[in-house]
């Protein structure tokens, strides 16, 4: 038991730095920045041009679109990994490869489709 | 070859005249007329050459059947009762047909007209040949929707389109009692075989329900805490599809708005097709009627207020087809009366409904190709708008005069001189007074003998209206061609003597239709499992008796006489004297509503008539609508729950699951 | 010593979350994202099941329910796109076009 | 190896899904028709293979027990390749003018797929991915047009109640999944006693009973139903109704009526009273739609009611009519939705931007506008209301006779007051395509609609006619389910 609390020791190192460092970086900072106060102060960039609309700026549209094609392709070798335990403790290897290979042949229509539909293209 | 083979092509024929006649209708003379005529035509002379074979040699009835699905069939069953049927049917849809020619000419859609009446003859064929239940309700649907099509005809009227709708729907409320009957029939039948249906054993043949009436007897059922025969409840629920086709009390409303189609129309509907279909239900499944306590009772009962109240209603009525409509409503409610009947005098009930159903099918017929005819030459249906056409139109009078008395039933007690109708009501008339005797219940009687005094002065009052008197319309009348008189003429001719050559005889020959190679029932043991008590030998009524009906028609010829053609209390005067331009503009018109209101009115028509009109249409119909608009707003409050918010609708999902968990708590708990 | 009955109280409450998301919020990603409570909570629910009774079908069908929950999230903003591209939000209780 | 061959159908279908998929993407948009084909192909062929193996009465299990093949299967299977071929059929006509047509019909194609895993599934998880399989590609298919707001509604509303049932659906199966320590179906009836007098077992029932029920659409899960079928393309709406409908009660079937007999007399009660608030609630707010799909839609949930009378009677015959009334109504509303979709086209024919193609007002003399389609929409709804002679009066009277046979007489009279009610609004449709004037000109169908309608048409009066091999078909089936 006490085995297992020991190699835990680092980990706990760890986390009362990480807790603690933050403090310790802000305090720091307040106390070495130089103070300025003037209505320019509250203004977005205190130099160059003036912003315009608001601060909370809309992603792209593709960025979902790469996004959700990320997470299915993703989430589609999650497959792999019980085929992958499976592999090893049975004799049916060759039958295991054919399954496998069709999968990712279904996978890779998925991906031809994605590319000449130009779901990849960044800029249209 | 028997001539029995050919008995499929009975209903065939016109049903391959309405597929042609769809089609190629538009090309052919008339639009396609002669089709649909030939067709007809054929039906009939098999039906007559079958009618021919069996009334030479009764136990041999044509059935025929094949296997259809599961443990139904199809099939076909000619019998006396059938037989006679598919002849009259067929012979009076024929000569309507050829009249339609005439009437119809100057319709621009002739083809769907003929189409359509055709298919309408075929599926009333289907109906009376089917020898089981099941596909004698499939062809009752299909004469519903045919009528549906047909009263909706010149659909350019709004009221025409609304009319078909209501008849569809009405009549719909008895099929689906019809429909509930047959599943209940079918389920217990089901179970008195224990679920094991041999081969080759259709449950739903006729000759298979009448074998297994004492199982069914045997079946009761507990409603409202009465102990009530499966039976009762089946027979009952068959009657509620005859109630609705045969416009009885109280789903009688569509009838009279059906008259919004061509005439021919009503005359097909009226006579030949579709209400006698309730009738001939009733006389169809008549053994399970008998085996049922209560039932025909009932039957009888319902029968005869219908006949009373309609014939009060047409009193009242100034459209010369709404007369009709209402006398038609009576009639069947004299044929429902003598059904009815059956309690105390047995299958000759049959014979005594029937054959006042083929005899007013040819009077009836008569009546409506008389009026359209009348219609067709002065273009309007307003009685009070008519007059005088005696002159103009003498066979059309005639032959209307010659149907007016068969409905009133004018003859001669004692003789072989009447016309039909006189034999075949004054038969059920008579019945009534059998019953009244052997059960002391005079009711039917009272009421059969009191329709009798009505129809008698209603139709005469239409035809003095029509065809007496000062003209009162501008059109001028002339005969209708030669197409159209014809079948008038050959129509009264079956009106004045069909009656008298057939009555023994055709009563004999009815009651075989529940005795030969197919059908074979032990009628007494029926009668005492449904506790009637049956008199099968009565002996000539009391001369008074006999003569009773014929004095009450006298009677009420003689007073539409008075009051309509010799007109003794002439109010016209009265008003005249007051408001002359009136009496100018309107003076015949007026006479006759004042005449309405002041005199008949006090008499009469206040106490019965305008009360029964009254609680026509605003009780039943007020019923009727009700329930409609009910559903109705009850539909349009409901729909406002799906407000259409979808997060509205996963709180349904979830109250749903909350509610379904309690409920099936408290199943647990219960059990 | 933590027991079945802790992630079965774990994944009831995740549900529940779920569920009153969704009939209370408006925007369509938030919806998504209560939809995506509720699957994991059944995911919870099966593993948990599967680790107690030491039978590994449990595992595996929360790892087919995990690949269908992204197919599902997929369609859903594919859907919810689309409606921001007409609409310029997708405040769902706004969209009642279709109704009674 | 053998046993794969059985699953042929769905191999077919979707190789052809890819086919069509990477084939679109080298056609140019005039060329796209040939996808149709191919699809039509594609299901043609699966439709031979399915009739084939049932009816050589192949029983098999595959995949460790977790697919069967049976009557039962291939009955359901046939129902779902019927209403693809009808919908694929349709839709060459639908999506002549898309540039997206491949991907309606491989998602067409998958959906399909979907609910032949969901027919053939012996286990929770295979049941549960033909289950989202299906519900994924629906989801897609209704919000095809993606630049109609109603469209997208629709497809929303499916979207997100589909989805949330699905995660009762899954929580119920989690909890039978701990309760019995299976997923397989057999192995659960063998277990159910676990969750018998167990709450968590009642909850499970419950959650399992909404997951179907939304697919099946009973009130109340039945809120997205109106909605989408709205404002789905029509043919979708055929899809939906038809078959993904049908994909509900094969799953409920599987997993209530064999997984869970050991607790029937609880949900016999539930199903009872679901059934008759479904068909009640159908019909009565049917009655006053503009919308002929809208009303549709409700009749299609109050013919759901009536099927769900076949959980209640549970006999033999009762789920033979139930399975019945399944094919029925399958041909019965694909066909009517597809003449709806005709009559859009017309309008949209006579106006570009017009708008509600579906109002009933669009119908006002149809018969006189293009009489096949009206002759054909007004047997769908005669159909529908169980008028003799057509599939609906057969399926309603087996259906309902079983249930007086089983001593049910109050159930049976409620559902046959509610077909009488039914009437009034298939009549009200009937006379504005007969009995109204119009002023528009007589148009001719498109050749792939009408041919799919026609094909409707004849199937409701073949079954309607000639039920016999069906009634055969689907005794066989029902004695699957109760053995």
């Amino acid at each position: 038991m006490a085995g297992i609390i020991d190699s835990y020791i680092p980990v706990a190192i760890i986390l009362v730095v990480a807790i603690i460092m933050p403090f310790i970086t802000m305090f720091i900072v307040n106390v070495l920045s130089p103070r300025s106060s003037g209505e320019t102060k509250f203004d977005t960039y205190e130099s160059g041009s003036d912003p315009t609309g608001e601060a909370r700026i809309q992603f792209k549209v593709e960025y979902y679109l790469y996004a959700i094609s990320f997470v299915i392709f993703d989430v589609a070798v999650l497959f792999m990994f019980p085929w992958s335990v499976v592999f090893v403790g049975y004799d049916i290897a060759a039958l295991l490869t054919i399954e496998l290979l069709i999968f990712i042949t279904v996978l890779l229509f998925g991906f031809v489709y994605l590319w000449k539909k130009e779901g990849l293209q960044w800029e249209k | 070859m028997n001539i029995g083979d050919f008995a499929f092509l009975i209903p065939l024929l016109p049903a391959l005249a309405f597929v042609i006649t769809l089609f190629f209708g538009k090309r052919l003379y008339s639009g396609g007329a002669l089709i649909p005529i030939g067709a007809i035509g054929a039906s009939f002379i098999i039906s007559l050459l079958i009618t021919i074979n069996i009334l030479q040699n009764p136990d041999q009835v044509i059935h025929q059947s094949v296997h259809w699905f599961a443990i139904f069939n199809l099939g076909i069953l000619i019998d006396p009762l059938a037989a006679v049927m598919l002849t009259m049917v067929s012979f009076v849809s024929l000569l309507i047909h050829i009249y339609a020619i005439g009437y119809m000419e100057h319709d621009p859609a002739k083809p769907r007209y003929f189409a359509e009446t055709s298919l309408f003859t075929a599926a009333m064929l289907g109906v009376v040949l089917s020898d089981n239940i099941l596909q004698m309700f499939i062809f009752w649907e299909l004469v519903g929707l045919c009528s549906y099509l047909l009263i909706g005809f010149w659909y350019q009227k709004p009221s025409a389109a609304a009319a078909a709708k209501k008849a569809f729907l009405t009549t719909r409320v008895g099929d689906v009692m019809f429909l509930a009957g047959i599943i209940i029939l079918f389920a217990s039948l089901f179970q008195a075989f224990h679920g094991e249906v041999p081969e080759g054993v259709y449950l739903l043949q006729f000759s298979e329900m009448f074998n297994h009436i004492d199982a069914l007897a045997a079946m009761n059922a507990t409603i409202l805490g009465m102990e009530v025969s499966h039976l009762t409840i089946i027979a009952l629920l068959f009657f509620g599809g005859a109630i609705g086709k045969s416009g009885q009390f109280p789903l009688h409303v569509w009838l009279p708005d059906a008259m919004e189609g061509p005439t021919t129309v009503s005359a097909l509907i009226h006579a030949a097709t579709m209400v006698t279909a309730g009738v001939y239900l009733v006389a169809r499944t008549f053994p399970m009627f008998l085996s049922a306590p209560d039932a025909l009772i009932i039957v009888a009962y319902l029968g005869g207020f219908t006949a009373l109240f309609a014939a009060t209603m047409g009193l009242v009525m100034n459209d010369i087809k709404r007369v009709l409509a209402y006398s038609t409503v009576s009639q069947l409610g004299y044929m429902v009366l003598g059904l009815g009947m059956g309690a105390v005098v047995g299958l000759e009930a049959i014979g005594v409904s029937m054959f006042h159903l083929i005899n007013h099918a040819f009077f009836k017929a008569l009546l409506f190709l008389c009026a359209g005819s009348v219609i067709h030459a002065i273009g309007t249906q307003d009685m009070r708008q008519m007059g005088g056409l005696l002159k103009a139109m003498p066979i059309t009078a005639g032959t209307m005069l010659v149907a007016s008395l068969a409905l009133a039933g004018f003859g001669i007690p004692g003789t072989s001189i009447g016309t039909s109708g006189f034999f075949s009501k004054d038969a059920i008339i008579e019945t009534a007074f059998v019953f009244g005797e052997y059960s002391h219940d005079w009711i039917p009687y009272i009421f059969a003998i009191l329709a009798a005094l009505l129809t008698s002065i209603y139709i005469f009052r239409l035809f003095f209206m029509t065809f007496t008197g000062k003209s009162r319309n501008n059109a001028k009348a002339h005969e209708a061609p030669s197409i159209m008189t014809v079948p008038l003429l050959i129509l009264a001719v079956f009106s004045l003597v069909f009656g008298a050559l057939t009555l023994k005889p055709f009563i004999a020959f009815m009651e075989r239709t529940f005795d030969n190679n197919v059908i074979s029932l032990n009628i007494e043991h029926l009668a005492t499992l449904g506790n009637y008590d049956l008199v099968l030998e009565h002996g000539p009524e009391p001369l008074f008796i006999l003569w009773l009906p014929v004095i009450v028609a006298v009677a009420g010829l003689l007073i539409s006489y008075l009051l309509y053609y010799k007109q003794v209390i002439d109010v016209s005067k009265v008003v005249s004297r007051e408001n002359p331009v009136y009496k100018l503009l309107y003076n015949r018109y007026y006479q006759h509503k004042i005449f309405t209101e002041l005199l008949a009115t006090r008499i009469v028509y206040e106490l019965i008539s305008l009360s029964a009109d009254y609680f026509d249409r605003k009780f039943i119909d007020t019923i009727v609508d009700g329930i409609g608009k009910i559903t109705m707003s009850a539909g349009n409050f409901m729909r406002k729950i799906q407000t259409g918010v979808v997060q509205n609708y996963v709180a349904a999902v979830v109250a749903g699951v909350g509610l379904l968990i309690i409920l099936f708590r408290l199943i647990v708990e219960v059990i | 010593m933590i027991g079945l009955e802790h992630y079965l109280i774990l994944s009831a409450i995740i549900f529940s979350i779920g569920l009153y998301g969704l009939m209370t919020l408006n925007n369509g990603i938030r919806l998504m994202m209560c939809i995506e409570l509720m699957l994991n909570a059944a995911i919870i629910n099966l593993v948990a099941f599967s680790a107690y009774s030491h039978d590994i079908t449990g595992q595996v069908f929360a790892l087919f329910v995990i690949a269908l929950a992204a197919a599902e999230a997929a369609i859903g903003l594919a859907i919810m796109l689309a409606i921001y591209r007409i609409r310029d939000d997708i405040e769902l209780n706004e969209i009642n076009i279709l109704r009674w | 190896m053998e046993d794969i061959l059985l699953l042929a159908p769905e191999i077919i279908l979707a190789v052809t899904a890819l086919v069509v998929l990477v084939a679109g993407l080298y056609l140019k948009t005039e060329h796209k028709v040939a996808l149709g084909f191919i699809s039509v192909a594609g299901i043609i062929m699966a439709i031979a293979l399915t009739m084939s193996i049932m009816l050589a009465k192949t029983s098999a299990s595959m995949f460790y027990d977790t697919m069967v093949i049976d009557p039962l299967s291939q009955v359901f299977k046939l129902v779902f390749l019927s209403v693809a071929l009808l919908v694929s059929i349709a839709s060459v006509k639908y999506v002549s003018e898309d540039r997206n047509t491949e991907e309606f019909f491989a998602l067409l194609l998958l959906a399909i797929i979907g609910m032949m895993v969901v027919s053939s599934s012996n286990d929770l998880i295979t049941l549960f991915l033909g289950f989202e399989l299906a519900g994924l590609a629906t989801y897609a298919l209704v919000g095809f047009e993606k630049k109609n707001i109603k469209v997208l509604e629709a497809s929303m509303k499916y979207f997100i109640i589909g989805a949330v049932s699905s995660a009762f659906l899954l929580f119920g199966m989690s909890y039978v999944y701990g309760m019995t320590g299976t997923t397989n179906i057999p192995g659960i009836a063998a277990n159910a006693h676990l969750l018998v007098d167990n709450p968590i077992g009642i909850v499970a029932i419950v959650m399992l009973i909404a997951g179907f029920g939304y697919k099946m659409s009973l009130v109340p899960f039945h809120m997205w139903a109106p909605d989408t079928y709205q404002g789905a393309p029509s043919v979708i709406s055929a899809l939906l109704a038809g078959a993904s409908k049908k994909m509900g009660f094969i799953a409920a079937f599987k997993v209530i009526i064999v997984a869970l007999i050991a607790l029937n007399a609880e949900w016999q009660t539930i199903f009872a009273v679901l059934a008759v608030i479904t068909m009640t609630l159908g019909n009565v707010v049917a009655l006053s739609q503009d919308s002929v799909k809208r009303m549709l839609a409700y009749s299609s949930v109050a013919q759901a009611g009536y099927i769900s009378m076949a959980f209640v009677v549970l006999t033999p015959t009762a789920l033979a009519g139930g399975i019945l009334y399944i094919l029925s109504h399958a041909f019965m509303k694909a066909g009517a939705f597809i003449a709806v979709a005709i009559v859009g086209f017309m309008i949209l024919v006579g106006n570009k931007d017009a708008r509600d193609t579906d109002h009933i007002d669009n119908f006002r003399g149809l018969s006189k506008r293009m009489p096949i389609t009206a002759f054909a929409l007004m047997v769908f709804l005669l159909a529908l209301a169980g008028i003799p002679a057509t599939a609906g009066f057969v399926s309603k009277f087996v259906l309902f006779s079983s249930t007086i046979e089983a001593g049910l007489v109050w159930l049976a009279v409620i559902a046959i007051l509610n077909s009488a009610i039914s009437l009034f609004y298939y009549a009200r449709v009937i006379k504005y395509m007969y009995f109204m004037p119009t002023e528009g000109g007589r148009i001719t169908e498109p050749a792939p609609y009408a041919i799919a309608m026609i094909l409707a048409l004849v199937a409701v009066l073949v079954i309607g006619i000639w039920p016999e091999p069906f009634i055969y078909w689907a005794s066989e089936a029902a004695n699957v389910l109760l053995i």
